[in-house]
């Protein structure tokens, strides 16, 4: 068992009587990337919100790398390594690439304000940050816009960029939010490219949300298919994109 | 308490008098997201207006309150046209130029009538006696016509199209823009017509009180407090803020003083924004 | 560290003005400009994060009334009772602080608007203890190491320690990372919690901090004023400081020190146009905020060639 | 003509906003005795004649503004001998300063802590309340046995406090009863809470103290409507023009205030003249007083002899007393009081309301 990282237990999210999630349990395990897709309404971002804790859960669990993360408050669960990406564009859109990524290098070690009292923390962390931010460029392929303003490069860039700030946070999983929104087709395979390479060359575990089924199903190990707060099914996408239930819920029926 | 009921009535009538003034404030937030500190100055200019028109011309008072109430609208409108435009949205920015142009229309208003307080001639004095109470009719009269300015609003913003563009630009701007509502001219309309409310309640008082540059501080305070109570940007709000404003600050002004009644009601203001910062009738 | 000497050069010819170059009156308006410029910089802070604090002129007035009441009533020495009332309006700030900063946006300029007319109108009911409306007559002078600082050059000297430490500490707060936190916590608070920052606390930091320059200012200007009165702390001195900030320039700290340069004289100069001195105050701020967003320090680097780093436009 | 020099004296008071009635008259009088002592030639002191120059700071009836502008009147401008401040607060913010430069000032500001044993340079220029108050409470108790009860409204503020102590202390040694004190707040209009408590006590007398005339003038008034029948009495800054324009001429008849000059004598109207050259009217009656301060100061300078010498100058002006001015003699007191004779003690007049103009009942001292 211990190669589960993230696993969520009967977890419930009601609004007012409305179950955007009932009684969903999963688990992902280390090196997988794993996918959430479902129609709109489904509870796809709610999941989301609920685990990286912008929302309360109204009962279950949620654990990450063993130890119980519900209700604790977003920063707390980034410091213990869990790093969301945002659905929309996400960048410190006034200062330049360089300062958004070695911000994510940086806060990554300060987080509360105890650092004063650590002289070593700002040290060390500044020489993190240096190398961080050079194999990052270099890794992602910014390195030529590195001085420009985050503000004033192409949606796409700003996306990548969004991401890469996540990845100077040396995250052990990442949770993307729907990665591919708003990328034109060109832009939506190299996020992908991107994704693949986060797991395999960094080891870093990703769960993304997506609606975009050419993307999940090329990079994902598994895919969770979700409808009205339940899960249909957990499976490698070949056998998901068949699945009688989730077709009628999210593909149309086309049954051959 | 044998003169409870007659805290109840002066509570009332000065209760009329803020909501027309925090009506003026929490549309001009409500559409432009702007906190218009120079409201009071509006109150001002129009009580100078009656003081020029009235004092010194001898005009007929009731003609001037109309008049200086529509110059008042005008002039808010050529306001955002001229200033507020460049600050829509930005909330910070826009209150700190309606501080700018409260400071200059108090001095210009210094520099033209100088400091001391002045009085104008009082259309209507005497006392209504009713049973133990004394009510003045002079201020009768300002709640009356408070009434049927505030009545005309409502009517306005219920059923013209014109009202009903601009209740969907205080839901949202942008969505209401889509369904052609121009904002271009939603603006400068909701901040003519948030001055010239302030300035029907600026001439109404003009003759009850003293006029003099600073008199626009203490109702624009009170506006504000009224706005919060209600909820910035709801009318509705406005109304049962003005009711619950006036009771209270009669009921500690009369038992206690002035000072403790402000303090009353500015804890209630701070209440609310902690713990329902929409205020009570939550948009 | 080279622009560090820069700093001190300059210091010390400022610290050497009164003795030589300036005339007796100047020296007094050279005090006002130090305490102007701590306020300024505690103001900056709070718009670097994006919420203006109205209650700052309480604040202020907390300071003023502490140091000359714990001097006057507790006689404690000059130094215990200015750091004690100073780090009294810090501990307030810390206590509202974690309530108030959950608000944000105009809704806190409304709040910390109603905190600080509370505040005042406490010290005009509150006689006893306060001194009602006429305040606190004959607040003893400062004293350091043991001698009584009464001369104006003397209060010009701890005015300008004053201002520099704080420049000092505004300084370093945004050199170090807690600046660039404070930063993003304005600019994009959820991608700052999202990686690992606690905002609140560091939020509630900039507050104490920024509380606790306005009581340093606010008990200096009581011991120099000799009186303690309700009526100087009120609203128009938060108005005043984010004036000084919005002229001079918020993007940088010496936008606050620039803004305080120019407008704490403006008044004293413009005295013989007694009334035009609000006019022009209003009409001069009006344009700065129509045609210079990023006030002079956004022009002067506009000058300079390189485009300020950060438009007004937040 | 001999070489004239310049001779500057300060003005530091309340030129604008609450109470610049009053400062306003500190101002005025200053500058009508300048521009008379320069149209005859200037001031002869010892072989020089100086031209007289006034320069007036306002200091909105602040205490920070009044130490900044008494400030630059003595550090910047060099000024020797220095009108107001009016406010009690700037008052004493400013005196020490006063005191420590040597500086003679006529100052105005009802508080009794104005002048102590070892006041040396500052001179109060009009009488207070401790010294005609008393007075014309016994006026009043003689010339209206009837009246019974007193209720007192006065500023919440230095000058507010000291004067209703004051007042209370001589209405009950005249036999009168205080049935309420109230402390109203200067920005406030509406007196209709606090009146419906006070009526209530059925009070005999509204004793209106130092609340500013446009106030007081509201309190007459929402009194009147409210259904008060009594007695008006104002022993305190007088305003009698701005009382009748904001309370009406009819609400206001009757009003016994204390009249700093009997505004219907030749030598007042000439006076009325002399300050519409000088500043915008309507002029308020305690030009008169600050008027005989300053040809009384004057005329301290000449026979002193000199400009700079302030000890000189403050003993001449001690030798002064009793010294004729535009409405009587006028001397230096207050002895018994504050432990020095700084206190000018002049005639006061009893002033009762007719049909909006002010008229002179009675004559004390």
């Amino acid at each position: 068992m211990n190669d589960v990282v993230l696993e969520v237990a009967t977890l419930t999210k009601a609004f007012g009587g409305v179950n955007a999630i009932s009684n969903l349990s999963f688990e992902t395990r280390r090196g997988e990337i794993l996918g959430v897709i479902g129609p709109n309404g489904s509870g796809k971002t709610t999941l989301f919100n609920v685990i990286t804790g912008v929302l309360p859960a109204s009962a279950g669990k949620v654990r990450f790398c063993g130890e119980a993360i519900t209700g604790l408050s977003t920063d707390t669960i980034s410091q213990r390594g869990l790093i969301r990406t945002f659905q929309s564009a996400t960048v410190f859109k006034n200062e330049t690439v360089y300062e958004n990524i070695r911000r994510g290098s940086m806060f990554g070690c300060i987080g509360k304000p105890s650092w004063f009292f650590r002289p070593g923390v700002v040290a060390n962390g500044k020489r993190t940050a240096k190398e961080t931010v050079a194999e990052l460029l270099e890794f992602s392929g910014l390195s030529d816009l590195a001085t420009r303003i985050a503000g004033t490069l192409p949606y796409g860039k700003q996306k990548m960029l969004g991401v890469v700030i996540a990845l100077a946070r040396r995250p052990l999983q990442l949770l993307m939010d729907e990665p591919a929104a708003g990328l034109n087709p060109t832009e939506t395979v190299a996020m992908g490219e991107l994704v693949t390479q986060i797991r395999d060359k960094r080891e870093i575990d990703v769960v993304l949300v997506e609606h975009d089924m050419k993307m999940v199903t090329a990079v994902c190990d598994r895919i969770l298919a979700l409808n009205y707060g339940k899960a249909i099914a957990i499976d490698i996408p070949e056998r998901i994109v068949r699945h009688p239930e989730v077709i009628d819920a999210y593909l149309g029926v086309d049954h051959e | 308490m044998e003169f409870a009921l007659q805290i109840v009535v002066n509570g009332l009538m000065s209760s009329l008098v803020y909501i027309l003034m925090a009506l003026g404030f929490t549309l001009i937030f409500g559409i432009m997201r702007v906190v218009n500190f120079a409201h009071g100055e509006m109150y001002m200019i129009a009580a100078f207006l009656v003081y020029a028109l009235v004092g010194s011309l001898g005009w007929n008072y009731y003609l001037v309150v109309v008049l200086s109430a529509l110059a008042l609208g005008v002039f808010g409108a050529i306001l955002e046209r001229a200033l507020f435009r460049p600050f829509v949205g930005r909330e910070l920015q826009g209150m700190i130029m309606a501080l700018a142009v409260s400071i200059t229309l108090q001095a210009v208003a210094f520099i033209l009538f100088g400091p001391n307080d002045l009085s104008v001639p009082r259309p209507i004095t005497g006392v209504f006696d009713v049973g133990p109470m004394v009510i003045p009719r002079d201020r009768v009269a300002v709640g009356a016509s408070a009434l049927v300015v505030l009545l005309a609003f409502y009517v306005f913003m219920r059923y013209t199209k014109t009202g009903l563009a601009m209740r969907a630009v205080v839901q949202d701007e942008d969505i209401a823009s889509i369904y052609g509502v121009r904002p271009k001219i939603i603006h400068p309309l909701a901040f003519g017509i948030g001055a010239m409310l302030a300035g029907f309640a600026g001439a109404l008082m003009a003759p009850i009180y003293t006029i003099h540059p600073y008199m626009g501080a203490q109702p624009m305070l009170k506006a504000f407090i009224v706005v919060i109570l209600g909820g910035l940007g709801s009318v509705p709000g406005a109304v049962l803020g003005g009711i619950i404003l006036g009771l209270l600050e009669s009921l500690f002004a009369t038992l206690v003083n002035t000072t403790v009644a402000t303090m009353v009601c500015f804890g209630i203001v701070v209440l609310i924004l902690l713990f329902k910062p929409t205020g009570l009738l939550a948009r | 560290m080279k622009f560090v000497w820069k700093y001190v050069v300059i210091l010390a010819l400022l610290a050497v003005a009164p003795f030589f170059v300036l005339p007796p009156f100047l020296t007094h308006i050279g005090v006002m400009i130090g305490i102007y410029t701590t306020l300024a910089l505690s103001m900056n802070l709070m718009l670097r994060i994006g919420q203006i604090s109205f209650a700052h002129g309480a604040f202020m007035g907390l300071g003023a009334y502490g140091s000359a009441l714990m001097m006057m009533r507790l006689d404690l020495p000059f130094t215990v009772a200015f750091l004690a009332a100073a780090l009294g309006v810090a501990l307030l700030a810390l206590l509202v602080g974690s309530l108030f900063l959950r608000i944000r946006g105009v809704y806190f300029v409304l709040l910390t608007f109603a905190f600080g007319e509370i505040i005042v109108l406490t010290f005009i009911e509150w006689v006893s203890l306060f001194g009602g409306s006429g305040g606190l007559p004959g607040v003893p002078p400062p004293s350091l190491f043991g001698y009584a600082i009464g001369s104006r050059e003397g209060f010009y000297l701890l005015s300008l320690g004053l201002a520099a430490f704080a420049f000092a500490l505004v300084r370093t707060i945004y050199g170090t990372e807690l600046g660039a936190v404070i930063t993003s916590l304005d600019e994009d608070e959820a991608l700052t919690r999202s990686l690992g920052i606690d905002s609140r606390r560091y939020r509630l930091l900039t507050f104490c901090v920024s509380a606790f320059l306005a009581g340093m200012g606010g008990a200096l200007y009581g011991h120099y004023l000799t009186l303690v009165t309700p009526e100087d702390y009120g609203f128009w001195v938060p108005v005043n400081l984010v004036m000084m900030n919005v002229i001079g320039g918020i993007a940088q700290p010496i936008g606050a020190v620039l803004g305080a340069l120019l407008l704490v004289p403006l008044p004293e100069l413009l005295r013989d146009a007694k009334q035009y001195q609000m006019l022009l105050y209003g009409i001069v701020l009006i344009l700065f905020l129509l045609f210079m967003p990023d006030g002079m320090h956004g022009l002067f680097s506009k000058l300079k060639g390189h485009l300020a780093r950060r438009e007004l436009s937040r | 003509m001999a070489q004239t020099e310049v001779l500057k004296i300060g003005v530091v008071s309340a030129l604008t906003g609450p109470g610049s009635e009053w400062g306003l008259a500190q101002d005025g009088a200053i500058k009508i005795a300048a521009r008379e002592v320069n149209a005859k030639g200037g001031l002869k002191v010892g072989d020089k004649t100086y031209r007289i120059e006034v320069i007036s700071y306002d200091d909105q009836y602040k205490a920070a503004m009044a130490v900044s502008g008494a400030t630059r009147l003595i550090e910047q401008d060099k000024v020797k001998f220095i009108f107001g401040p009016m406010g009690s607060a700037a008052l004493l913010a400013v005196k020490p300063l006063y005191e420590k430069n040597k500086t003679i000032a006529v100052i105005g500001a009802y508080t009794e802590k104005a002048l102590d044993k070892d006041t040396k340079y500052s001179y109060r220029g009009f009488p207070t309340q401790t010294e005609f108050a008393g007075p014309i409470v016994k006026w009043l108790r003689s010339h209206y046995p009837n009246l019974k009860t007193v209720a007192e409204f006065e500023p919440n503020d230095e000058t507010g406090w000291a004067s209703q102590r004051l007042l209370k202390g001589d209405y009950q040694a005249a036999g009168f009863e205080i049935v309420s004190s109230e402390l109203v707040e200067r920005n406030v209009k509406d007196f209709q809470p606090v009146l419906t408590r006070v009526l209530a006590l059925k009070p005999d007398i509204i004793e209106l103290g130092t609340t500013p005339p446009g106030t007081s003038g509201l309190i007459v008034r929402q009194a009147r409507e409210m259904g008060f029948k009594g007695q008006f009495v104002k022993l305190g800054g007088p305003g009698v023009p701005q009382i009748v324009a904001a309370a009406g001429k009819d609400f206001a008849a009757g009003l016994i205030s204390y009249a700093a000059a009997d505004t219907t004598t030749k030598a007042y109207k000439e006076l009325e003249a002399k300050y519409a050259e000088v500043l915008k009217p309507p002029m308020n009656e305690f030009t008169v007083y600050f008027y005989d301060m300053a040809r009384m100061l004057l005329e301290a300078i000449q026979r002193a002899g000199t400009v700079d010498d302030t000890d000189k100058v403050r003993a001449e002006f001690e030798k002064l007393s009793p010294y004729s001015g535009i409405q009587g003699q006028v001397r230096w007191g207050g002895m018994d009081h504050y432990g020095s004779n700084h206190q000018i003690i002049t005639p006061v007049f009893v002033g009762i309301v007719k049909n909006g103009e002010q008229t002179i009942a009675g004559q004390i001292e």
